[in-house]
């Protein structure tokens, strides 16, 4: 029996639709004596599209699981629509949250549609979702094959769908170009622009610097667990990285 | 901008406490083999009893103040609990081998064999090899939080498992001398009075080994602390030399 | 002041052993008692039951009711065949319980050595921050 | 303004899907049942050499063996069905699910309880063949103690296998740590049914069994508590 039928309705609606859709405050992260974020403080609004550059470990993904409530960070804090503060309310704001982690959060020995299906279903989506969602990024003809033998790029395809099947109104990704060919990409700009329609925020970690800033809303550029920089930008994603971090490094 | 140098504090008061300790231990040593009676089935090796009854006592003891102590930790994250769960344990399986060594003593004497399998000795031993896992996961794990919080299941689940291990155990098989359950029945005064100075001196004794590893395991927090802080301030230095020099 | 741990603990290890060398070996001192059978150091067999042995000594009513008590006896109720030395068994296990107790205080002394040593390394830390802060003040103006 | 929400799944459904899906994965690639129920076998024919094939021996030898061999598939159960979670991280996915950690519990629970007693009905059988007892144990209390007892097993397992999965060296810690503190499960489990092998007493499984059942309640309260916050950072 299933209790959750009803068909993607289009973007949901949450709570404010004014003020920042985060607000992250001085965060501070620390795995024993390294530091992996210091002091970060941001606020990303609904619709926008913010890139997340710096080198590796920089504290890019660290930021990203913190956002995603599944690393609770030792100082600062990250608040959702003004109110509510990810550590107390984080059961209730996950829902709302879709992650693109660096692993791609899906078991090899399921077919696509089964994993899809999983996810869909735990968050009380039906199987139109589904199938919207496989049609959506081109894995319907190969839905009823196991994940385990999928190309890198087929398995990024279906963990952009994973993460959209429930329609989260804050979508991280983390290196979501990697193993996606140029017609992928294409594909992945056009679903953020779509996205983007529907009131999303998304941040997107990468260290693809040949793609263009203007892409994105605003670029944040984290450099030894700090923000370095945070504007709108011009040019490719290796000149902000450029101008933000002065040559020095 | 001048730094202190960086030496630990002195602390009179632990320095007091070992003192006190030591001669609470040469007093008990005294009283033991020159004032308490030599009993007659078992000889002088009924002496052991002075030390081994005291020491399960504290082995348990550290044991049930690591599983509180972890429970404060994951009710409220504090970092100096953990340090407190992780001496306590370490304390808990000093005093559980020593009752486990002088054990089989004791059973060589009074039942002609090392090993007896007897329900105590068999509670301890079990206790024993759970803490020992215990450390080996803290050894692994370092000091992260993960780890703090894996340690703290696993001492919660432990020490509540005491109960059923005894019972099992004690059902399974029985013969351990009743000593201290009556009321002081069984045992002389002379004894008693040698039992109690073990019992002050065993507290003493746990309490200092306690204090000193809680020392240190808070001197490595807060070293670990300071590396942040420098790590810290170096980043800010960073950040205030690029913008003035851009 | 932990360094001055290990030498207490040696002396108290020590006492015991000079103790239950004495008690083992010679003429005892303590409690007024003596294990008077020949100081059988290595029991090859293993000592009989308490209550086996008990039928085996020569049946002294006062010694017998002193052992049908529950507990522990103090051996100056019962006659001196009864006795069995145990001086070895005593030895080693104050001797181990004390080995134990030494080690532990020796792991203490090492990690409260492992802490200085990192203090230092990190007042180094801060010095090269300092200087490097420094040197670029200077060099920038 | 509220959200406009499709229906929260309750537990209930949420624990279907997680079951179906642990289920799904075991039968397709039948990793478990296939190298734990060969152990099992493996286990039985060793113990048949090791000289216990003995009519005299065989009633108080078998009851150890029994639950030696239980506990050693359990290790092997739990390590296996919760490094499937760490695999590709599928675990993160499933803690993005608002108030999942019961249903998450009771599947992983459920999973190497229905692991095990699958494997048991291979087991226990060929225990019963393997060694010549003198009677049949009767089948009633020796399945409540088989239960019971498993059912202490997996919610000890669980939590554990859940805490350790992060760690190195997990394979080698966590029969270090289930083990000892598995005692009273394994205690019970022996002297329980050996008393249903002896044919002289076949009464006094009773007292066992409330044991085991102390030990299940205890650890299935403790085990939810500890699991969320192993899990959940």
């Amino acid at each position: 029996m299933t209790l959750a039928t009803t068909a993607p309705t289009g973007p949901r609606n949450h709570a404010t639709p004014h003020g920042p859709r985060i607000a992250v405050h001085r965060l501070g992260v620390h795995f024993g004596r390294t530091i992996a974020l210091h002091g970060v403080s941001f606020e990303a609004r609904r619709a926008e599209r913010l890139a997340v550059i710096g080198p590796n470990g920089a504290g890019k993904s660290t930021l990203l699981a913190c956002l995603a409530t599944l690393l609770t960070p030792q100082d600062g804090r990250i608040t959702h629509d003004g109110a509510l503060d990810g550590r107390a309310h984080r059961h209730t704001l996950r829902g709302r949250i879709g992650l693109v982690a660096h692993d791609v959060l899906v078991y090899a020995e399921l077919t696509a549609r089964e994993n899809l299906e999983l996810y869909a279903g735990l968050h009380g989506r039906g199987p139109e979702a589904v199938d919207h969602w496989l049609d959506r990024v081109g894995l319907a003809s190969a839905a009823h094959r196991a994940v385990g033998g999928f190309s890198r790029g087929m398995k990024q395809r279906l963990a952009l769908a994973r993460a959209l099947v429930h329609e989260p109104d804050l979508v991280l990704l983390d290196e979501p170009l990697t193993g996606l060919d140029r017609q992928g990409q294409a594909f992945l700009w056009e679903l953020l622009d779509e996205l983007q329609a529907k009131q999303v925020l998304v941040l997107l970690v990468t260290h693809h610097l040949e793609t263009s800033a203007e892409q994105f809303s605003r670029v944040l550029t984290i450099a030894r667990g700090r923000l370095r920089h945070d504007a709108p930008a011009t040019g490719t994603l290796a000149d902000v990285y450029a101008r933000a971090t002065g040559g020095n490094r | 901008m001048t730094t202190p140098a960086l030496t630990p504090r002195r602390a009179d008061w632990l320095v007091a406490l070992a003192a006190i300790t030591m001669l609470a231990g040469a007093l008990l040593m005294g009283l033991i083999f020159f004032y308490a009676p030599t009993e007659a089935t078992m000889g002088v090796v009924q002496k052991i009893f002075y030390i081994h009854v005291p020491s399960a006592i504290a082995g348990y003891l550290g044991f049930i103040l690591c599983c509180a102590a972890s429970v404060w930790y994951l009710l409220r994250g504090d970092v100096r609990a953990d340090v407190v769960a992780r001496a306590a344990a370490e304390v808990g399986v000093l005093f559980c081998l020593g009752v486990l060594l002088t054990g089989p003593i004791w059973a060589r004497k009074a039942w002609g064999t090392w090993w007896t399998g007897e329900p105590r000795l068999l509670l301890t031993l079990v206790l024993l090899l759970i803490f020992v896992a215990y450390i080996l996961v803290r050894q692994f794990g370092g000091r992260s939080d993960l780890t703090r919080k894996i340690c703290a299941v696993l001492a919660i689940l432990g020490v509540a498992d005491i109960p059923l291990i005894r019972y099992s155990v004690e059902r399974w098989r029985g013969s351990h001398p009743q000593v201290i359950t009556g009321e002081g029945a069984g045992i002389t005064p002379e004894m008693q009075l040698v039992l109690t100075t073990s019992f002050i001196t065993f507290a003493l004794l746990f309490v200092t080994l306690l204090a000193l590893r809680v020392r240190i395991g808070l001197a490595e927090e807060q070293a670990d602390a300071a590396w942040r802080a420098v790590e810290t301030a170096d980043l800010r230095a960073e950040d205030l030399l690029d913008r003035s020099h851009p | 002041m932990i360094r001055t741990l290990p030498a207490f603990l040696l002396a108290l290890a020590l006492l015991p052993y000079s103790i239950a060398h004495a008690q083992g070996a010679s003429a005892p001192a303590a409690g007024g008692d003596s294990p008077a059978a020949a100081p059988d150091d290595t029991p090859a067999v293993d000592p009989d039951p308490p209550a086996a042995q008990q039928d085996s000594t020569d049946d002294g009513a006062y010694t017998r009711a002193a052992l049908e008590r529950d507990g522990f006896v103090a051996a100056s109720e019962v006659r001196e065949g009864d006795l069995v030395p145990g001086g070895p068994l005593l030895f080693a296990a104050y001797l181990v319980f004390f080995t134990l107790l030494l080690l532990y205080v020796l792991m203490l002394v090492r990690r409260q050595r492992a802490v200085a040593t990192d203090l230092q390394g990190l007042q180094r830390r801060i010095e090269e921050v300092e200087d490097r802060l420094l040197v670029r003040e200077e060099s920038g103006g | 303004m509220t959200n406009v929400t499709a229906p929260r799944p309750g537990f209930w459904r949420l624990l279907l899907l997680l079951l179906r899906k642990d289920i799904t994965v075991e039968l397709r690639t039948r990793e478990v049942l296939h190298t734990a129920g060969l152990f099992a076998l493996v286990l039985m024919t060793l113990f048949s050499f090791a000289g216990f094939a003995d009519r005299e021996l065989a009633a108080t030898t078998a009851p150890g063996v029994l639950w030696v061999a239980i506990a050693f598939l359990g290790a092997l159960v739990f390590t296996r069905t919760f490094q499937r979670e760490r695999e590709n991280r599928a675990m993160d996915g499933l803690l993005l699910v608002p108030g999942i950690l019961d249903a998450l519990y009771t599947s992983k629970l459920l999973t190497n309880l229905l692991l095990l007693l699958t494997l048991q009905a291979l087991l226990v059988p060929t225990l019963l063949l393997v060694f010549p007892l003198p009677v049949q144990p009767p089948i009633l209390p020796l399945v409540a103690l088989l239960l019971a007892g498993t059912l202490g097993l997996c919610a000890l397992g669980t939590v554990l296998s859940a805490a350790l999965a992060a760690v190195r060296m997990r394979e080698v810690l966590l029969p270090l740590l289930l083990y000892p503190l598995a005692i009273p499960l394994l205690i019970a489990g022996v002297k329980g049914s050996a008393t249903l092998f002896d044919p002289l007493a076949h009464a006094g499984h009773g007292d066992w069994l409330s044991l085991m059942i102390a030990f299940d309640a205890l650890f299935l309260v403790l085990g939810r508590w500890l699991f969320g916050e192993a899990v959940d950072a």
